[in-house]
């Protein structure tokens, strides 16, 4: 066969697959919008998915800036340097350890850092202000995010000490979930919160975004060995069998516990089982990947019925899936990790119990730094502007106070304000 | 004239609907309501949230008639909502001092007989 | 018996569904609606069209009581649904000449009170 | 006092808004009804089912008002709704008994007439 | 160019296209609930989906055990052995005949049981209880598919006979058709069929579901040569201009049948035309798959009008557009199959009508065991539990009843049941 | 490692990239479908959504019929000749100047022209009857788009002087664009346009649509490439890069102008940067990318805002959006084309003001060819049918009155018609 030359040491096929590993990558935070969006009172439907949308403005901006720098760069075993910086020395040709372009290197894992910011919005949701979400963003999408990937990917303390995480158990999953968790403590509850029941208005957006996550992430976690090699391979079938274990077991809890196997359960389950498998993916054995799917499904579970009966407002149960369902992953790949499948190590129960030490400092570090630096930024946000809307712009819903904008209209009672008027109209409001 | 208001099951909309028809009364308006009788509660579950559901999906008809056409409506109502099920609904009838045709500015009887096209 | 309309605050509805409760009134229809009152309007901006939206959503609740329990219904309705600002809402008391339970063609009084499950 | 109800095509929900604000009728409710009279029905088929819809989009609009004001509201909303073409709607005029507004108490004429901002 | 080495006989080209492919099947699935479940009333509409979520979950399972082996493995004519069950023996080697690792050929083709599972629920959707739903997929994912599968790609008794199949007009598509046929004749018509009008909620979600699905069938189609060759590209091109054509032929048989072009016939044309080429996409020239795409419009459109006059309340057509436009399928390559193009076999216009002959056969087989089959196994599972919900329930919607959600809620008359009321409201339940 | 034997010329990994970007782009019209269907009001969304359905199938047809020869096929520097045409030598020998079939670039191709198609249609929603659309754009397919796509790519005149287009800003960018603005002025305004507030009845599809458009940009742009090498890993980055700043700038318009930042408005810059980015994403630096995005921002942001107050319905902005955005992509590269960078050739700000020149000449002839050529292609049609419904039909709506339906449908009203009466029902209307 004939391929176009290209240069020494990239690989077509991985580039190939790479590309669209990141495209994948990219669409899952649209989907997780979506998912966001119907798990909210309709009247919030469009500031929910637009923490998204900011995400994927904001921390892809701030990743090219310096976020891609200090979490790739050569540096210390906290933080990587600078010299990546604005880009600076990010070409074609490739990333040390893989044979795609540093380029395409940096584009794949800006996805990864533009979903985590999008994942915390889920703490906040219906009641915090779009601006000062932005700044916090725009801090944790450079503070934050960087910082674990730097440990786990980027020659950090962890991955100097052998920590084993494939696609982001450490800084994708429990950086988000315990971020969230941080962000809904500082932010505070909803007035109404277990006042009032704030049900998801639109299920279907919830089963379609699970839908659409569960595609996408056949590109994080299959892309996550940055080839088209056996990790990528194994990886990406097991995002495949662990999920689907997940799923069923979760039914079988709401059948016994709930009384009745929900839908929205149901697009939790998918999300919770690609979570559980993201950390291991490239690690375990297929059928070690469905008996993780089946164990993730426990804490995650019990940790949904049991938030809401507290005072934590975590509104969409972003720690319940991903912080939990990451750590559940972590701690597995100490246990069960096999060379054999993955050529590089073994777990507990492959006679290599020092993998699990370091998964187990790996579980405990990662979300003691996403909580502490989380909560940090977001008081120091709160120190400059209200975090949060008013109680009576929280009841008027925050679409209409933060968008000027509504859902779904009906064009009824919409007078066209004309152009003179108009900035008369915008200033009088 | 007057005003009949009745709550029916959704399910028997279109039943109430043909039963009008057959009455020959032509002019209704409808909408969708939810209603609170002395139907069971739904209990109900979004991830760890339950909620006891205590409004049911119900259809609202408005139906302005000529004193001879109550109980015709009153009857067909009945014939087309009725289940024998807890929840079938109500109907109710309030006095209606003036109907207007908008397009004709007809009034009264003449307002609430469509014409046939 | 008398024809009880309401229009509230959505996010009052709830309370207002309990207050009735509280008052032993059982039947109740509710609604979505738009009004328009003394609420400011908002401004709104799609793409480059800027609309001054008049209407606010609101629940409109309509209760079919007998004599005794008008001033009850009312005043559930109040303690359920004022907030004290403007946009509070409304309500309305018509005279009702009949009332029928459609599942069994009770009337009048025996119509309004729902059996209890 | 009466209750002005009227039904009107949904492409008429603002002229007639409108044509009620130079009215200086400035409380109304509105809601989205489907309503049969004497329009044609529309064909429809999905997939292999063909219906006659026999219902179409109309807005409902429910405003109380001191007697004064009764015949310009009548006015406005014919104003404002008609076309001509069969399908204009109605207006309905009920008496009514007491007005309430829920955030002061008022009753009656003084309830009906909203704060200006 | 360098690319890392991967063991013998595995292609980086053919394995990162084949990654995509199943990506792209396995996103099909739940963009198939879309699409069901907007042709639903929408008290229906998350049951609906759910059912294919279930196949997701459950045949994604019965495929790892023992499926796959059943469908793969090599075993006598009729069906595979179970020398892979449990996934023994599936690891990194490519599958005999492909240049792709076993591991992502098993999971490429787990994707096709998964959606042929979810399709058979479009018989029975708006009535039939969901537990029993469970009970028959698990089932008819081990008994029926794979046993499909192994007749055409697996060794069995019509690949061996040389019918062409190229992505599963038996398995697939005239699999679930007449399943759908079969189950819907067990578990009996909707309450109001035929009295009542049963109307789509949402178009919208049938056009945007269908959209995403011919999507997924560049790789459904375009993967089943399991290689980027000469047949995948056929397919996939195939794959464009075949439903392109039945979406013109629809048009114009609506203009001139139903007076009127309608949405929800134009998403269903493009299925039929997905499901039409699917057999042929690979054997037949690019010419003929426009010819193809334009034939397979008639008989689908034919029983679609036909069908809701019958008594058979097959809801959703699954018979019309898969079985029949498989059916199409399948004897076309009988006439118009060209070695030319396909390297393999011609059909009876190019000199070969031999393979006509075995077009037919698999066109009666298939067809025959997948009705008894289905028909079989529903009454086993009638005998233990009943199939349908009660009168009184279908009216009520089966999202509430199955379920215990509404797809759609505003929080009105929703009280929050606290925790200790909570179990107790359960129990009352 | 093994890779099977492809003909001479054909790279695997090249050809595995270009199916999945050609997926990807076929995937944008129903994302486009989705996007417009969410801008409209709600008694036209199956109108507005069956106009990219139609692309669908109508471009798809004439492209393979003559679309494709006139726009690749050499001919003259205006036009391509018709010996590709029927799709008569195209086959699995690789496109001159690519590694890939020329069957498979002919399909990439053909979805560029399926959507450039679709996206003509937003400048006429709501008003525009379906059968004389479908005469226009059948038209339109064959002789606007292959038209000015020669001249870019086919080797026609503009190619020929080294004017620099990568993935489209003269044919599909502004080809739309200025072909809508023709467009809108033949057929007019909305009856109710500038008198009343016609407003989008559902932001949720708009914000998803816009989701999955950019993630079908991803093969767009990375397509455009026709191979994994550097140019395609160039333009995918920037299409990372470039839509996200537009999107923070988009942010920060609305919050000074608008006193709001927006969901539709955001849902608007996506398409804007990705349109910005579109002409240069393979021949610039990514930071320039960066810089590109941010600048798009502004033309479209101001015509978007200005346009309304003019009698031009020009109704979903396709020229504000595509037109401009385009508009300033081309230019752009004759400023800021790097070699170093695009291998090829250089803009006016490193050394080479030729480069510029020719930029402005394709930013002057592309609109006017689209503009002109429309104008009469409509008016032709407009003699031979009315192109509008009349003003009782579009109040009534387009889904009604063109196609028969609903959006969304609650059974009610609705009375099952019998076949016999049937056929008398349908006659009747
Ligand atoms: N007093 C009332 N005022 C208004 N609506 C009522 C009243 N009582 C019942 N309804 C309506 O009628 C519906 C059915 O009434 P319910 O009492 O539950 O059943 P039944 O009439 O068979 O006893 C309720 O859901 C509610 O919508
Ligand atoms: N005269 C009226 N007729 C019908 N509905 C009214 C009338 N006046 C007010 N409403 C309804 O009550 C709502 C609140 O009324 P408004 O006057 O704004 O507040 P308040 O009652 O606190 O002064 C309005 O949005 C409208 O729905
Ligand atoms: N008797 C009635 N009671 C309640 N609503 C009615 C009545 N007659 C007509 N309507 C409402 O008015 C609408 C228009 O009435 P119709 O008779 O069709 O037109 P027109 O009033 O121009 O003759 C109907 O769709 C229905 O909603």
């Amino acid at each position: 066969m004939t391929v176009l030359p290209l240069p020494g040491g990239v690989s077509a096929g991985d580039t190939a697959w790479m590309l669209v590993a990141t495209a994948l990558v990219l669409m899952m935070t649209p989907a997780l919008g979506l998912f966001y969006a119907g798990l909210v009172r309709s009247k919030n439907t469009l500031n929910t998915f637009m923490m998204s949308i900011a995400a994927l403005g904001v921390a892809t901006v701030t990743w090219a800036l310096v976020g891609y720098s200090l979490a790739f760069a050569s540096g210390d075993g906290f933080i990587g340097g600078l010299h990546n910086a604005l880009l600076h020395g990010v070409g074609f040709a490739p990333r040390a350890g893989t044979a795609i372009p540093q380029l395409l290197f940096m584009a794949f894992e800006a996805t990864f850092c533009i979903i985590t910011t999008a994942l915390v919005s889920g703490a906040v949701v219906e009641r915090m202000r779009f601006g000062p979400f932005l700044m916090f963003i725009a801090l944790w999408s450079v503070l934050v995010y960087p910082v674990l990937a730097h440990w786990v990917w980027g020659g950090g303390w962890l991955a100097h000490h052998g920590t084993l995480d494939f696609a982001g158990g450490v800084p994708v999953e429990m950086g988000s979930g315990f971020s969230a968790f941080a962000a809904a403590t500082v932010v505070g509850a909803r007035k109404d919160y277990g006042r009032q029941a704030l049900l998801p208005h639109n299920a279907m957006y919830a089963l379609l975004g699970a839908g659409l996550l569960w595609f996408g992430w056949f590109g994080f976690n299959g892309g996550s060995g940055y080839s088209v090699g056996h990790p990528s391979v194994l990886a990406f079938t097991n995002t495949l069998l662990a999920p689907a274990c997940t799923l069923v077991v979760w039914f079988a809890l709401d059948a016994v516990i709930g009384r009745r196997v929900t839908a929205i359960g149901a697009a939790t389950a998918i999300i919770v089982g690609c979570v559980g498998i993201t950390p291991a993916a490239g690690y375990i054995s297929p059928m070690w990947a469905m008996g993780l799917g089946a164990l993730a499904a426990f804490p995650s579970y019990a940790m949904i019925r049991w938030r809401p009966r507290t005072r934590l407002d975590e509104s969409l149960d972003v720690l319940a899936a991903h912080g939990f369902g990451g750590l559940t992953g972590i701690l597995f790949i100490g246990f069960f990790a096999q060379r054999s499948w993955n050529g590089i190590s073994s777990g507990a129960a492959y006679g290599h119990p020092r993998q699990l030490l370091w998964q187990v400092v790996a579980a405990l570090a990662g979300p003691a730094y996403a909580f502490a630096a989380t909560w940090i930024l977001l008081r120091l946000v709160g120190l400059m502007t209200r975090l949060r809307a008013s109680s009576g712009d929280e009841a008027l819903g925050m679409d209409v106070v933060e968008h000027g904008e509504e859902a779904y209209t009906t064009g009824e009672g919409a007078i066209l304000v004309m152009p003179e008027e108009h900035t008369a109209g915008g200033r009088r409001y | 004239m007057k005003l009949v208001i009745a709550i029916v099951r959704p399910e028997k909309a279109n039943d109430v609907l043909e039963a009008l028809y057959r009455a020959e009364i032509r002019g209704v308006s409808m909408s969708r309501v939810q209603g609170h009788g002395g139907e069971l509660d739904r209990v109900e579950t979004y991830r760890g949230t339950t909620v006891k559901m205590e409004l049911s999906e119900k259809v609202r008809f408005e139906i302005a008639v000529s004193e001879p056409f109550v109980q015709p409506t009153i009857d067909a109502l009945c014939a087309g909502a009725r289940t024998g099920e807890v929840g079938d609904g109500k109907i109710f009838v309030v006095a209606l001092e003036r109907a207007i045709r908008i397009r004709t500015g007809e009034t009264d009887a003449l307002a609430v007989t469509p014409v046939s096209p």
